[in-house]
């Protein structure tokens, strides 16, 4: 049989399921199968924060959504074009985010009354007209799924579990993805495991199959590749990425790179990721907590390495006074905080970006250090190369901040070419005899990196407050003035060295939106949405937080209007507040995921009408 | 200490002293400590710019501003946990740790267990003075029960720990006590600590004239030294008092003081001290003796080889790179691009 | 615990029971521990008001949710800090601290050695399942050495700490082991814990069934545990084995397996059991047995009388408040002025 | 003999010597004499971070400075009239500040070669015209002690001991303060040693008399009595004051107090004073660290304490995690920090006031928590008192910001009637049927206290997010925004209850003062000076930082220039730009000491002049 093929500009889907039924691998594959097939994708995996909550339950529905396009994809989209429901509670907990008329792919087998009641339903949403408005298609998974690997004698737990590759298979019908990469990853994972990876690729083949031979879809739809720039891609998320910047950094500036850190939801990834990595000489090295996390780094700063520490805001609050004396001691470190929902515990599995005022004022004492935050999940590879080459050329921590919704989510990323990387200088010192601790680099103001091991520089360095001139412990109060002031010159200098700033739109006029952070893509996405409308707005995003651009005054002077939307209650618009002559209008939403681009465009549309 | 032995058969004591003032008060233990370590370590054949002092905070965190060395003086509680990073990432240095009873055992306690766990090739030496010096005389975690101090002025209610017993509960692969009113046994000790591979713990007994004077007063005078110290040596019985005519007996499992020629003991009755011995049950059996009942054991408790932590961790990186062949241009490149990619043309 | 018995004798499990869905994974060992925990406390004679469960972070520590008591789920490694003020401030409650290997030896060690320490009147229970559950998969501080995981792909290279044998450290007045696959000798040692008038440190061996599935098979499966369990009951010699035909001999300090019978080994020559000791030389022994030279002793290693450091804080309170006469508002009026006044008129 | 008698308005002396000399103690006996004698006094020790530093050398110099007068005292003083050296190095360390004609008295017993070496003189400075400017009086004081006591047998080093009283009695002559306090104060600190009693005593006496007896000054200085509110007094430092605001808020809300701490300078002090105080039922807890110490307090808190904790800037660091839990769970808390230098350990026995960002924005996540500040020694009484009855009456963790200078300084204070203080409210739930944990109070939105203990409450808290009704564990989006505002409004809404902000001065025109905490004195010196010079300004002193008052926004419209003096780089300042549409001036200094009058006069002078 033959079905029309629609095409579409733009998609967006979500897998959703039970914890245990293999959603974020699922949507995973999705993904690269989709970028792959050439198109721009960004994804927003969404879980609970228990390993299973009880089976069946709303609590316990794993998402993860992709948009994926052959125009430029910003954000994982406001609403969904198809929901792959696994189960009642997959559907209940997404059922308002599906547009009219969108598809809905159930799998009838988890349809059972007990299902459908733990879901929180009375009755079977099915016969209650309450998918009346929706394309509802209605596959019994399980059954299909042991229909093709009945040969196999393998047991019924083991079928079951391959149900998602089912779901996975019709997906890649339905929008024309293709098969391979997955069936590649398969074979991979399942490596020493043959019999799972047969029945693995077995389902999906016949998830795919059963698209085209049952006539369940009026149509296909096809999804060009976008025009993304020539060269090579892959898939990354932003965990990954930061991994990778670090290391490149570490290669580029011949500093062995040391990550000293604790697990913590989201930014165990990294981690994981730098611990496989031995063969490029990284030493990762678990601690007891994030206090020496961070306090092993330091000293491995102190002895010479690249040194990160990566976590999330309960543990960035640990570490806070660690911060100090890596302040204090002028010791290069890179603090990646990959940010989440709070205060305290708050939301581990959930997306915010709240710890702004943490990363910039968080700690006891003038303690100024730099922070510079990421956009989108690739470009954590550029920020946090970035960051180690602030901390290498200024001996001075420097902390990036990243988001859940950056460290799990991925998007296509044109792959760099190592060799073009800029090498980053460091201040080791080789040389005894012109060595000294004070003595500083004219420009940065840096100290040098006097390595122990290194004969005849033997020094000592610590938290107390030392002589501005000869290094030693002293308590004189113009001393500490003079050394307070010079920290803060330190971090202020920093500024010198950025790219101007760039205003997307026109460079004065009425609304311009300031944003830092992850919402990059939801206000791109907003903007270009708003120029289609006719409304033109500037917009500036910011990667460094602080110090802030020389520039960015200027700038915010020349518009009526400043508008700042944060995941959070407001933070950038009151540091931006603090340091300028402007009154910011805020746009603050805590929901646990990234913006929509309906919220952004309606608050231009608020605000492009304010021009006085 | 790792590293090789370079040409260092000329240093001497004076390489060692900074040219900071020292400041502690008149008396203090501290003073001893220092002058010992700085006699020890030009004998040790390890080079002067490979020792590098980390402490915290505390009187006896101070410490590496007076020792011509590379010197850290971190934060409160936290020297093992910079200390593990340095050495993790340097083997090649020799890193020793400064900390006090309350700086490693107080809020550096998890860090102090964790890094002897680990076995972690760090020189800790913890000055036990039974107070909190530097802020000024409060109890710490090693003050003894019913303790006047200004936090406690009706007395402290709190069971101490026991370094020594606590260190060797954390798996510690060389456990020692010390004190500072005995230049010549700190010495061998510290000397024995820093030719240990992996992990040596070392308590020294210092006495803080200004907050808790006398605290060890009933070991160390000379009057009763003899009688409450038990000075252990491998392999030797384990005797003790003015003549050695006093030693410990085990009864079942109950060390029992004894003296010899009476009832019938003899020195092959008593315990022989076997530091090397796989488990530790003789070392913790030691850890607990003490005033008024027995005597207090001084000396290398325990001390027995296995694979320091950073060592292994540079062994298993050394292996790697040697099968994965050289890294290059091209495997950064290789680690960038990861396993799946597509061209857009 | 403390406080009066009240009138309890009608509770059931059920009272104990929360309305919130239990969200572990199928098949987690944390459900027995619930089960036997939610069984043991109507037996007690405690009213359900004066419970109240404190954790930190981790699948074990979402605990309190699941109990119908008083409960508190704090921040991760801080729930012995948490129960130490809460205790201490309310003596007359049931305190209990649920945590988990990374939460109570990892980010908590500290916290949890100083309040086994102090004798803080708390029960303690810790979910051994030697990995990070709710992080989903990387090593903890008891995880084998060699052991891969998400932040060890290579394998892990650190030493384990022994639950058991490092609270016997810190001078731990009840310290006792069970297993989540065990629900009668759970409830057995949950009960003692809970009737020790003073710190008690529970180690329950706890399978992760996702990211540790099996980590403790060699000790309890059906199949093998009565050669691997060593089940302690005090005044009682060690046997063990399907048909009690093995036990524990001491040789010199070294513990020894033998088989009655076999040499002409008789009960007699076996290792009696003595919780009591008062020094915890014989637990320190135990804690160390386990796979797979000994059988892992499970059950009460030590449990001595000390007075509970909350205990000692309130008498002392009334002891003051005794002999200096009621605080009313001439006392405060006295407090304010302190020694030396003046007036201006 | 009989010397003239000058009256004067004020008078400031500082001691100084060794860290032996005992230089704390006998400056504390001369305020206690002073206050006594009815002068208003202020005081600033100041002393170096080590124990003992070498004897005779600059690092080892402890001072002790007081400022006594017939008129109200705000400062210390910003120069001496009179120093007393109890040998070179303090002499050299403090002749700086003594004014053209001042009076030194040393001690010539200490002016051996050697000593006079390690101060880091190449010459006695009583030979090289170095003096000239001042009145010398030497005094051998080792051996007039030991000739008071040689009848007594006692050994030469307790005799050396004595010398400090030497220097006390004599300038209690020459000032006219009586003895009779410091007598007291001897005769019981010595009470079972009544042969130290008496030494010290004679010692004292003796110095008195040779002021009397030897020709050594021209003349005694009189201080009249200061014009003090009627009442009755006592001399109290910030940490005794802060203590007792602590155990009379206890005693007044019937809520057992809960003190959780960690040594660390200068706050230990508060430690010191509770654990004193059983009597009153106060359970004071030598927490490990600061983690446990803030860990133990939630827990007594959450079980039915008024519970505190005490700290300086590194450990308020450590707590930062644990407030988010305490935000989170709704409990009540005072946390106290006492300010010192930073960063990292910094100065940690100087003064500075750089912990306010920590305070007011140190946190992971939306994190809001009150912080109020102290603004002398005895009003750390009022201000601990008022956070406490914050914290019990809105259900949340209070910052109490104090600092060193606040916390070892000494003044009279007007010791309240505890029966007057307001009894002070708390939620405390005793009845199970009508209790819910999310039933709030319609005005404060505080949760009901429910106690574990009470029949029928059992309930969970904890710091995950919660549901706004239920109270259980909740990761919904929309849930997390209510609940995140809730949190803010809550804090917001305590600034309805401030009394209207106090304007001293004019209520618009040119320049206002906005200060803070410990420079309050400072501020009320120059601007009573400047007044007195013709210039008129405006000056507010914050209480409450966070929320800031309500009127505070219209009041600063209504001054052309707002100056912001802070013992830091401008924290109050930068929270001032970023809350209300105005530019501030900056007076920061951050020398380890208070402002000195003469330093914010010249900044009115500068500033007053700037009218638009
Ligand atoms: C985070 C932090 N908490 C507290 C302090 C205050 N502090 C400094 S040293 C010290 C204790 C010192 O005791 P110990 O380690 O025994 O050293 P000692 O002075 O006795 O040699 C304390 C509590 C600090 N500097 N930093
Ligand atoms: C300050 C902080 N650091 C890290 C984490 C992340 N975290 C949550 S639970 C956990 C470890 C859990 O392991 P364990 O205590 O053994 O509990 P289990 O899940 O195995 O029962 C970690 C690292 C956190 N929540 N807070
Ligand atoms: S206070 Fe005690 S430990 Fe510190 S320097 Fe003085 S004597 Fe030594
Ligand atoms: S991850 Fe492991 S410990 Fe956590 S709930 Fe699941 S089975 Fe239990
Ligand atoms: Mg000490
Ligand atoms: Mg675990």
């Amino acid at each position: 049989m033959t079905q029309t093929v629609q095409p579409l500009e733009s998609v967006t889907i979500r897998f959703a399921g039970d914890s245990g039924d293999g959603m974020q691998l699922t949507g995973t594959q999705f993904t690269n199968a989709s970028a792959i097939a050439g198109n721009d994708v960004a994804t927003f995996p969404d879980y609970p924060a228990e390993i299973r909550a009880p089976a069946g339950t709303l609590a316990g529905v794993s998402g993860f959504q992709v948009n994926f396009g052959s125009v430029d994809i910003h954000t994982p989209g406001d609403e969904l074009d198809a929901l792959v429901a696994m189960n009642p509670a997959g559907l209940k907990a997404n059922l308002d985010i599906l547009k009219p008329n969108g598809v809905i792919v159930l799998n009838t087998a988890a349809f059972k009354a007990a299902n459908v009641a733990k879901a929180g339903y009375t009755e079977d949403p099915r016969g209650d007209g309450s998918l009346d408005a929706f394309q509802v298609v209605e596959v019994d998974m399980n059954k299909l799924a042991a229909a093709a690997v009945s040969d196999m004698g393998l047991n019924s737990s083991v079928v079951g579990r391959t149900k998602n590759m089912l779901a996975l298979g019709l997906m890649c019908w339905l929008y024309e993805r293709p098969l391979e990469p997955t069936i590649d990853w398969i074979t991979r994972k399942f490596a020493s495991k043959g019999e799972l990876a047969e029945a693995n690729i077995r389902v999906l083949k016949a998830g795919h199959s059963y698209g085209e031979t049952a006539e369940i879809f009026h149509s296909r739809f096809r999804v060009e590749p976008a025009k993304l720039s020539t060269g090579t891609y892959r898939s990354i998320t932003g965990n990954q990425a930061v991994a990778l910047g670090a290391v490149a950094a570490s290669a580029r500036s011949g500093r062995p790179l040391f990550l000293g850190s604790y697990p913590i939801t989201p930014a165990s990834d990294i981690l994981h990721e730098l611990a496989a990595h031995k063969r490029f000489g990284v030493v990762t090295f678990q601690a007891e907590d994030e206090i020496a996390g961070v306090c092993s780094s330091i000293g491995a700063a102190y002895g010479g390495s690249l040194a990160i520490t990566t976590t999330s805001g309960p543990g960035m609050a640990l570490k806070s006074e660690a911060l100090g004396l890596a302040v204090k001691a002028e010791l290069p470190l890179v603090i990646v905080n990959v940010q989440r929902g709070g205060p305290s515990t708050g939301l581990p599995t959930k997306t915010e970006q709240s710890d702004l005022f943490q990363a910039v004022l968080g700690r006891n004492g003038d303690t100024p250090i730099p922070v510079i935050a990421a956009r989108s999940p690739s470009d954590c590879f550029d920020a946090m190369y970035e960051a180690c080459g602030i901390a290498l050329e200024y001996m001075m921590p420097v902390i990036l901040l990243t988001d859940g919704y950056l460290a799990n989510g991925a998007e296509p990323w044109l792959i760099p070419n190592f060799g073009e990387l800029p090498q980053l200088a460091t201040h080791v010192w080789k040389d005894a005899d012109t060595f000294h601790q004070c003595k500083r680099d004219a420009d940065t103001l840096a100290r040098p990196w006097g390595l122990p091991g290194t004969p005849g520089m033997e020094h000592r360095i610590g938290g107390l407050e030392t002589d501005i001139e000869t290094g030693n412990v002293a308590y004189g109060g113009p001393n500490h003035q003079e050394m307070t002031d010079l920290r803060h010159e330190r971090v202020a200098r920093i500024a010198r060295s950025y790219a101007p700033t760039e205003i997307d739109g026109p460079g004065r006029g009425g609304l311009l939106i300031v944003s830092w952070g992850s919402t990059y893509g939801s206000v791109r996405a907003a903007i270009e949405s708003s120029r289609g409308d006719g409304i033109d707005v500037g917009h500036v995003h910011l990667r460094h937080l602080s110090p802030l651009p020389r520039d960015l005054g200027e700038i915010l002077s020349g518009f009526d209007t400043v508008l700042v939307p944060e995941m959070n209650m407001g933070q950038l618009a009151f540091l931006l507040q603090a340091t300028y002559p402007v009154r910011v209008k805020r746009l603050n939403r805590v929901e646990g995921r990234p913006f929509k681009r309906s919220e952004i465009l309606a608050a231009i549309r608020e605000h492009s009408g304010e021009e006085r | 200490m790792s590293g090789q032995v370079a040409e260092s058969a000329t240093l001497t004591k004076k390489d060692f002293v900074s040219d900071q003032e020292v400041r502690w008060c008149p008396g203090c233990g501290d003073y001893s400590i220092l002058s010992q370590i700085q006699k020890v370590l030009p004998e040790l054949g390890v080079p002067k710019e490979r020792y590098a002092f980390v402490s915290g905070i505390g009187c006896s965190s101070r410490f590496p501003y007076y020792m011509n060395t590379y010197g850290f003086h971190t934060i409160h509680g936290r020297a093992a946990a910079v200390a593990t990073g340095l050495k993790t990432a340097r083997p090649d240095l020799s890193v020793w740790v400064i900390t006090g009873d309350g700086d490693g055992l107080s809020i550096g306690g998890n860090h102090l267990i964790h890094a002897i766990r680990r076995n972690i090739d760090l020189k800790i030496v913890l000055f036990n003075n039974r107070i909190y010096g530097l802020t000024k005389g409060q109890f710490s975690p090693t003050s003894e029960v019913g303790k006047i101090t200004k936090s406690t002025p009706y007395g402290s209610i709190e069971e101490p720990f026991n370094p020594v017993f606590l260190a060797l509960a954390c798996n510690a692969t060389f456990v020692a006590r010390t004190i500072d009113r005995e230049p010549k046994h700190m010495q061998q000790v510290l000397r024995r600590a820093a030719e240990h591979k992996g992990v040596a713990f070392v308590e020294v007994l210092q006495n803080c004239s200004v907050f808790n004077d006398g605290a060890f007063e009933n070991i160390t005078d000379k009057k009763v030294k003899k009688e409450q110290q038990l000075l252990l040596e491998h392999g030797r019985p384990m005797r003790f008092g003015p003549g050695g005519e006093k030693g410990i007996r085990m009864r079942d499992l109950t060390p029992e003081v004894v003296t010899l020629g009476e009832g019938g003991i003899a020195e092959d009755d008593l315990l022989v001290h076997d530091e090397a011995a796989p488990e530790p049950t003789l070392a913790l059996l030691l850890a607990r003796l003490g005033f008024p009942v027995y005597p207090t054991p001084i000396g290398v408790l325990r001390a027995v080889d296995s694979m320091p932590y950073d060592r292994a961790v540079h062994e298993k990186i050394a292996e790697i790179q040697k099968s994965a062949g050289p890294v290059g241009d091209a495997a950064m490149q290789e680690l960038l691009s990861g396993r799946a990619t597509w061209d857009v043309e």
